[in-house]
């Protein structure tokens, strides 16, 4: 099978993308479910639960509510863009996700760039909120707009610095090397776990996430740039908020969590329990599913919390949003980033 | 401020450290709380079409008027629920009652109940006991116009 | 209260040596100098009966409490009016008022300006110890505006003295006795005299109510605006009660150089013609209704810019129902144009006099000396004649006509006069043969729209005031309450005018009533020194302006 | 309106009186004594032809006679029996003096029987404490009342109405 997708570059290419395309929009309504019974628990609440079973159909209805839903465009809008923005959302989240690694060696396609390609496919994104906030000729959108473009750029910084903590570890930029160099070292969330908090709550930025989402939040902003968007337009901007919360999970697994390798305890108990001995030593096809079940467990755990924490903590004051980023996230980032350094190069020695 | 000896100390908020800083302790502390009701699984909301909550004691929803041992509306038109109201919601003309007991009764009696707060005021203030708030609180109308309820609607509430 | 120059009586009020006229009652001079004692049966308008008690107060004159309404004062008298005893008598006194008075607030349309409802929100107890069963006594009509609550009436004899002693007729009588007595009149023989609707203002209960405003309004619910009654030139001050813009009921205010505490029934109920459906109530063009008022009021402006400077033949045809203000700016427009001024009078009726000195004027319009004070004696006189001539014989190019009215009694000749014009203007109420020989025909605003001055048949000054406030006019729109009278929302004559003039370019912009009447006391020898908030509540007598019929023609 | 008048005597009776009062509304009870005698009662009639006689305002008049209760008026029976309600009577048991006639003549207070013979009413103090109770019946007393009194008195007065009525 390998060797088929060896031989046939194109025809695997596409079939990757395909389902590239549809896993995480598959991912997308089941997390939005997932998300509305966790807040309900949260709350002491009982969540969607008339749809369906246990409320399971709730997001076909609510997909099918977003389509009917009549497209308005107000008066005065810069149509071109105001139409480009949610798309401009959209797609990057879903590029990026391209090059992670989601099982042993599986990925859509893996450039030499590695990870720089994702980090800089993704940080389009930024374009999609501003264009938005821009076009909808709104002062709350334009707010939501520059708050996001700010925002995002602020955090991107620490985001990068924090991500090159863990590249450094490994000495690439290829993600199956990185993995594959915590399989050897351990995760780099032990090694770097100063890196591995930096990412994550830049990723929480990135994401426009609670207690980050200062571009949506709606007691100010009135949903921020997304104000004037309905019906599908919306919920592009809405896919696109969700799957890049799929893809900074992924990458964040990826770096961090051992991507999809497991600690050797663990796979010693998938033996004991499933008489399966897995050894990332070569890629199998049995290797390959259990990397898969390993690695969307671990993005799951890490979806799970971004859920969790969105539900836990109130929202930043933007200006403590700004110093947070630029006081003292790009700081420790640089100090982590030269202690590393300095470390790989006297061990070196 | 000066040296006033009577002064109150003044309350510092306290030194967090570096630690109370970074909020780690106190987001994780928070995690743990709400994690806490994930799994306490106790749900203080109800299947609301299926099962419905009893109304509290004293509940007020939508207004009623009373009926004497007649059948006929108690109330005699004195307007002090609509002095009283702060919403003005209530409007009244008065004519003269048919009926040789009584002097006066509502013509016209409309509550708009877009307006009403159900303060329960106007309950408050009847001399006769003629209007008084129900436990009903969920009529749902497709306009406006429906909502604005004339005395045939209430005394039928 | 008589000035028999008697000199001035030292007398202790609650510990503090006052003085007071002598003859007066303890009551006046109490009220003279603060303090109020509640009281029923007296009225500063009628004669002593001191038969309610509830006036009780403690002298050093005697052990038993003193009826202060019938009391004089006297030199080394003590009064204390709110002591321990004077508070038990009248106490004591409230207690038996409310044995037979029944609960019935919540109808009674005294409500909220009945005083036995406030002494007994003072002095009355929580609770009644009467256990017995109440007395019931007689409701019923009468007379055509009056009915009665008998169980109501705490017989104090207002209203029998007022039938007595101020409109003389005496049709009202205590019958029966004990706590059996209401009042009543004698079979057959109903109260209905022209001044009937004073007794309901002056009953302290709820027993005498007046049928047209019979469970129309509750009395804290209405606006009070404080004018001068049009019906007759006698110029009663009342004040009028609007409930969301709608005249619930006209009551008198005291003036006691005009109408004391009184009014008559002409001028109490002859508000309804200001609600009329057949009103006009929008500027038309023949029969085609304008747009906006500003347009038709460019539409005058324009025709008087056409014969400003003399160069056409102009007649103005006023009447007696334009305020000083109106007939000053109708004055500017005629000396601009040159116009000749005339105007009508309504039929003149019967001038009543009644034994209590009121009068009602047999001229039925307010401002017939307000207006001739403003545009010249013989307005409604020779200067009539003149116009009605000029205007029969023709070639006249623009009339504009004042029809106030508030019936449309226009002489026929006038009218068919009228229609010989080139332009005819003519601010009119109602339809009739004024608007109907008009090519623009704006509204005219009714006594209870307009703000101004009036001159009374004294010569007496007075404020006119509108009982629309600005932010009103949405309420025009008809409601429930207007399912059959409407409330016009009108722009009076003095602003159409001023709108005019701005357009001829002869003023700057439109001012205020009182704007205006600055300027007609600068230009009017008759207003000279006066405005209008200098103008007192009673108004004031205007100078140079004689009473009735003494003045007449001495204008220069 | 009316074509009630005094007769000569009476008119004579009345001037004379006039001249004993200070004024002429003085003179009313006198007067309404004279209009009773003359008119068998004071219906709305008498009323207005004494108003209009002494010149005063027909409520007035009104007035006056609804106050006492010794005139006769109109719709009274033959016999108009007044208990006495006040104090020392009422003591004394007129309450139950009023009840027996109640049951008795079957009317209420106030009303006449529907052969017109009587009428009960209750009426304040008739100045005969002393004797309480009683009643008055038309112009005469009837002292130290006992239910048995009442009974022979309003036998003894049907007898004489039939008497009198045969007459």
């Amino acid at each position: 099978m390998m060797e088929w997708f060896a031989e046939n570059p194109v025809l695997s290419g596409i079939i990757k993308a395909v389902v590239l395309f549809a896993v995480p929009m598959q991912i997308v309504p089941g997390l939005i479910y997932f998300e509305r019974r966790i807040c309900a628990w949260i709350q002491d609440r009982k969540g969607p639960n008339r749809v369906g079973p246990i409320g399971a159909l709730q997001p076909l209805a609510d997909v099918v509510k977003l389509l009917m839903k009549e497209d308005i465009a107000p008066k005065g809008v810069d149509r071109a863009i105001y139409v480009l923005a949610p798309a401009l959302v959209f797609i990057p989240s879903m590029l990026a996700f391209a090059i992670v690694p989601v099982g042993m060696d599986l990925q859509v396609f893996n450039p030499n760039s590695g990870v720089i390609f994702a980090i800089t496919i993704g940080s389009f994104a930024v374009y999609g909120l501003s264009f938005g906030g821009w076009a909808s000729n709104n002062k709350y959108s334009l707010l939501g707009g520059l708050r996001s473009s700010a925002q995002m750029i602020s955090y991107e910084a620490a985001l990068f610095l924090a991500l090159m903590s863990a590249l450094m570890m490994a000495g690439t930029v290829d993600l199956n090397v990185v993995v594959r160099d915590q399989i050897a070292h351990g995760w780099n969330i032990w090694r770097q776990p100063v890196g591995a908090v930096l990412f994550l709550v830049a990723s929480f930025a990135e994401t426009n996430r609670l207690p980050f989402d200062l571009a949506e939040c709606e007691s100010e902003l009135i949903g921020g740039y997304h104000t004037e968007y309905t019906s599908m337009k919306f919920a592009m901007f809405f896919l696109g908020e969700y799957i890049a919360m799929i893809t900074m999970s992924a990458l964040m697994v990826t770096l961090f969590l051992g991507g999809w390798s497991m600690p050797t305890f663990l796979l010693t108990i998938v033996h004991d329990w499933f008489g399966v001995a897995i050894s990332f030593d070569q890629v199998t096809l049995g290797t390959m599913f259990w990397s898969i079940v390993f690695f969307s467990a671990k993005t799951s755990a890490l979806l799970f919390l971004f859920i969790w924490v969105r539900w836990t903590l109130p929202r930043f004051r933007y200006d403590q949003l700004m110093r947070l980023g630029w006081k003292v996230m790009i700081p420790v980032a640089l100090a982590n980033l030269a202690i590393t350094a300095t470390v790989i190069v006297l061990m070196e020695d | 401020m000066g040296h006033d000896a009577h002064a109150e100390p003044e309350k510092k908020p306290g030194k967090l450290g570096l630690l109370g800083k970074a909020y780690l302790p106190a987001i994780a502390q928070g995690l743990l709380h709400t994690l806490g009701h994930i799994v306490k699984w106790d749900h203080n909301t109800l299947n609301y079409p299926d099962e419905k909550r009893a109304p509290f004691p004293g509940y007020r929803g939508e207004h009623r008027l009373t009926r004497d041992e007649q059948g006929r509306e108690k109330c005699v038109a004195c307007f002090m629920c609509s002095t009283v109201c702060p919403a003005h919601c209530i409007e009244i003309v008065a004519e003269e009652a048919p009926w040789p007991d009584r002097e006066k009764r509502p013509k016209i009696f409309n509550i708009d109940m877009m307006r009403c707060i159900y303060c329960g005021m106007c309950e408050w203030a009847c001399p006769c006991e003629a209007i008084e708030l129900t436990e009903v609180f969920n009529i749902p109308v497709r306009t406006r116009a429906e909502k604005i309820y004339d005395k045939e609607r209430l005394l039928s509430n | 209260m008589s000035d028999s120059g008697a000199g001035m009586v030292s007398w202790v009020l609650n510990g503090d040596p006052v003085e007071s006229p002598a003859g007066m009652t303890i009551l006046e001079a109490a009220k003279a100098h603060g303090a109020e004692l509640p009281h029923f049966c007296y009225h500063p308008g009628l004669s002593i009966a001191g038969n309610c008690r509830i006036c009780l107060v403690e002298t050093n004159r005697s052990p038993k409490p003193a009826i202060s309404c019938s009391e004089r004062i006297s030199d080394g008298l003590e009064v204390q009016t709110h002591s321990e005893k004077a508070v038990e008598a009248r106490e004591g006194v409230m207690e038996f008022q409310l044995i037979n008075h029944p609960l019935d607030c919540p109808v009674c349309d005294k409500a909220g300006e009945c005083t036995l409802q406030d002494y007994s929100f003072d002095h009355g107890p929580d609770e009644s110890r009467f256990v017995e069963k109440k007395n019931i006594r007689h409701t019923k009509d009468l007379g055509p505006t009056i009915k009665i609550w008998g169980n109501r009436c705490i017989v104090c004899t207002r209203c029998i003295r007022f039938c007595d002693e101020i409109s003389g007729t005496g049709e009202l009588c205590v019958v029966a006795r004990g706590d059996r007595s209401v009042v009543d009149v004698f079979p057959g023989i109903p109260i209905d005299n022209p001044l009937a609707g004073n007794v309901v203002d002056i009953c302290p209960v709820g027993a005498l109510i007046s049928k047209d405003f019979m469970f129309q309004s509750r009395v804290w619910n209405n606006e009070h605006t404080e004018t001068v009654c049009g019906g007759c030139a006698r110029g009663c001050n009342v004040t009028v009660e609007t409930n969301e813009g709608f005249v619930k009921r006209l009551m008198p205010r005291e003036n006691t150089d005009v109408n004391d505490w009184w009014m008559c029934d002409f001028g109490r109920y002859g508000w309804r013609y200001a609600h009329d459906d057949r009103r006009v109530s929008v500027p038309r063009r023949g029969a085609e209704a304008v747009e906006t008022e500003l347009e038709a009021h460019r539409d005058l402006g324009e025709l008087v810019r056409g014969a400003w400077g003399g160069s056409k033949k102009v007649a103005i045809v006023v009447d007696p129902f334009l305020t000083c203000e109106e007939a000053h700016l109708v004055g500017r427009v005629a000396a601009g144009t040159g116009a000749t001024v005339g105007g009508w009078l309504p039929p003149s009726g019967d001038e009543l006099t009644f034994p209590g000195k009121f009068k009602i004027s047999g001229e039925k319009c307010p401002n017939r000396r307000g207006v001739e004070a403003v545009l010249g004696q013989e307005v409604f006189g020779s200067q009539a004649k003149a116009v009605e001539s000029m205007l029969n014989s023709g070639g006249v190019d623009l009339v504009i006509v004042f029809a106030g009215f508030p019936n449309a009694d226009c002489p026929d000749a006038l009218a068919s006069a009228v229609g010989k014009a080139t332009a005819r203007v003519a601010f009119t109420l109602f339809d009739g043969a004024w608007s109907e020989a008009a090519d623009l025909v704006l509204p005219s605003a009714s006594v209870f729209e307009k703000e101004g001055t009036y001159v009374n048949e004294d010569g007496r000054l007075q404020r006119v005031r509108s009982k629309d406030r600005p932010g009103d006019a949405q309420l025009a729109q008809p409601g429930l309450h207007s399912a059959s009278i409407s409330s016009p929302w009108v722009t009076s004559e003095l602003v159409a005018l001023q709108r005019a003039l701005v357009h001829v370019g002869d003023a700057e912009r439109s001012l205020s009533a009182a704007g205006v009447f600055r300027q007609l006391a600068d230009s009017n020898e008759h207003f000279k020194g006066q405005s209008h908030r200098g103008i007192p509540a009673t108004g004031v007598p205007l100078g140079g302006l004689a009473p009735a019929g003494v003045g007449e023609g001495s204008e220069s | 309106m009316t074509d009630l008048a005094f007769s000569k005597d009476a008119m004579k009776e009345y001037e004379w009186m006039l001249t004993r009062y200070p004024n002429k509304e003085a003179a009313l009870l006198p007067t309404l004594r004279i209009a009773e005698r003359e008119f068998e009662n004071l219906d709305p009639a008498a009323m207005k032809y004494v108003a209009d006689l002494m010149g005063l305002s027909p409520a007035k008049v009104l007035g006056v006679v609804t106050f006492y209760t010794h005139y006769r008026r109109e719709g009274t029976g033959t016999y108009h029996l007044q208990v006495c309600s006040t104090l020392s009577c009422a003591l004394r048991g007129s309450e139950d003096v009023c009840a027996h006639l109640s049951a008795k003549l079957g009317v209420g207070l106030g009303e006449t029987t529907d052969d017109g013979l009587f009428t009960l009413s209750k009426v304040e103090c008739l100045a005969s404490c002393d004797t309480a109770p009683m009643l008055q019946c038309n112009d005469d007393y009837h002292e130290g009342l006992t239910l048995e009194d009442v009974d022979h008195l309003i036998d003894r007065l049907r007898e004489e109405a039939k008497a009198g009525g045969a007459a």
